[in-house]
């Protein structure tokens, strides 16, 4: 039995949509019928489709429908979230600007604390720091220092506009008052990322 | 009960969901509305059932027999002279079991009509390998000036070494305390409280401090034997002497 | 920016094409422009496919492409039905549809017998059913509801699609017993006078 032209193009139509990977015309035959004309379906639908949101499409001696290609754009969509930097990270930028250039082993030498491998990288991501070249010491660690970037964020002309240990004192914000929390709580709470 | 099926209907114990699944199955059997069922023909079949089950000794869950019971009654009742003080009636009684029918088959021909539906999976699909929808996650970070410093000031104060500076207060020192209250104590022949060593018009912090260092004076004294201390309980009056 | 008609009904041809799940029109916004007539496109889009082997459905908020119901035949192919409910599975859940939000004491007074522990999970596993909050009688017992799984699994646009829910209704039908006695009873008294 034969379906009619246009049953067929339907019954193609469906069992490409529904197939999980591009089906040949032998394949297609299975489902709809061995004596169907599934070429002719085949290129009534090319003609259909032609133009819309979705295409006919053949690879090779298979045939699947997929997304026109000129509307790929939409699938994907950019998201931007504001995030605020972890404690683990604002800490380590702020060494890294105040000692800059400096490795990795050095920064948690001043934090006292071990920093995670995201750390940094999130860092170079909101890029505010970057790479500044090897120590020439044993194990030529990499050091890290800030970029423009870092300063236009912080509105900062130079890093000399950071303000020294006096300046921090005389903001209160060497208060020893609260060192004892500090202490318990940096090692209470594990490395964030 | 007089159909061919009437057998399977009578053994299959486990095919029946609960008593008044069975009523339904055989209220249905009555082949009318369920609104125009006789309910005494149906209790009479149920009991029937119920009475063939034992004969075969089949074991029937306990809640087929409180129903087999209940009907018992109730049939009883409707076939028995009225009591126009017995409430409820058993027409009522009837007609609230004839409603719980209606509901349960009312819902059991929902339940079939639901999965005779085109079911997603079985009669329609969806496509099968889709490309998928992504969203892009791109943060932002976010940090102020105030944060940074902040944070430096915070492992600035916590790494460096820290040098604690008493303030210069005013206090009596505790060899001052021992030099004044030996002394004094040279001058006085009867028991003296405490404060009576206290320099005059001290006051203030300056009072407090000389206070502890007196006392605690008064105790190194005691331990030397150079002091006799009196009190009478806690918190009263604390009373010197030199040792004779 | 909005895209003109044929381009926004392509757009959201395309992003539905690509999903991997039913989509609101709040999420197909998303990717094709926040000021679209996403609801106009749809509108376009099922006109466009009706009675072809693809068409546009609607379950609750949601839409999607499906194949054509009446090509069932062509795809049935060896997938066995992967869920095969019992009778106890298929009551409970529709006694779930037509009276949600309703209590496991509420069901099992309909079904006259307890519901074995694994009946309503059966149907959450599906994800036809959800707890639906607590109700605010003595015991606080949990209620359950229906779910956009359980509309989209079974081809209902929303719960009024279901089927002779109105018949049901208008009989009284989803009524408790006490509640339809009552009624009865102050008809009867009414037409007695």
């Amino acid at each position: 039995m034969i379906p009619a032209p246009d049953d067929l193009s339907r019954a193609v139509e469906a069992v490409l949509f529904a197939a999980e990977h591009p089906l040949s015309i032998e394949e297609l035959r299975a489902h709809v019928g061995q004596d169907a004309d599934v070429r002719g379906a085949l290129t009534a639908l090319e003609a259909l489709y032609a133009g819309r949101g979705i295409e006919l499409a053949r690879r090779g001696d298979r045939w699947h429908f997929q997304t026109a290609a000129d509307l790929a754009h939409l699938l994907r969509r950019d998201r931007e979230e504001s995030r605020k930097l972890s404690r683990a990270g604002i800490e380590t930028l702020a060494i890294i600007a105040y000692h800059e250039p400096v490795t990795r082993a050095e920064i948690e030498a001043i934090r006292g604390v071990q920093i995670s491998k995201g750390t940094i990288d999130v860092l170079m991501e909101a890029g505010w720091v970057r790479p500044a070249g090897r120590r020439e010491v044993p194990g030529r660690p990499l050091t890290y220092a800030t970029t423009a970037g870092f300063l236009s964020h912080f509105g900062l002309a130079s890093r000399r506009d950071l303000p020294g240990i006096d300046d921090l004192k005389a903001a209160g914000l060497l208060d020893p008052v609260d060192l004892a929390f500090e202490t318990m709580e940096s090692e209470t709470v594990t490395e964030d990322e | 009960m007089n159909e061919a099926g009437d057998d399977t209907l009578k053994i299959d114990i486990d095919g029946w969901e609960g008593p008044l699944d069975l009523l339904l199955a055989l209220a249905r059997n009555q082949k009318v509305d369920l609104r125009a069922i006789s309910i005494l023909d149906l209790v009479e079949q149920y009991l029937a059932f119920v009475n063939q089950a034992r004969e075969l000794r089949l074991e029937l869950a306990a809640d087929y027999l409180v129903m087999a019971a209940w009907l018992a009654y109730l049939k009883s009742a409707l076939l028995l002279p009225r009591n126009p003080e017995e409430t409820p009636s058993p027409e009522e009684l009837a007609l609230r079991l004839q409603l719980r029918l209606e509901r349960l088959n009312a819902m059991r021909e929902a339940g079939a009509r639901l999965v005779a539906r085109d079911r997603l999976g079985r009669d329609v699909f969806l496509r099968a390998a889709p490309e998928g929808l992504r969203v892009v996650r791109q943060a932002r970070w976010e940090a102020e000036i105030y944060d940074l410093i902040a944070a430096y000031g915070r492992i600035s104060a916590r790494t460096r070494p820290v040098m604690h500076v008493v303030a210069m207060r005013d206090v009596m020192t505790l060899e001052e305390a021992i030099e004044r209250v030996s002394t004094l104590l040279g001058t006085r022949i009867e028991w003296s409280t405490i404060e009576t060593f206290l320099p005059e018009g001290a006051s203030g912090p300056y009072r407090k401090s000389a206070l502890a260092s007196s006392f605690v004076a008064a105790l190194e004294l005691a331990k030397q034997g150079r002091v006799e201390l009196r009190q009478k309980s806690a918190f009263a009056p604390l009373y010197l002497k030199a040792s004779t």
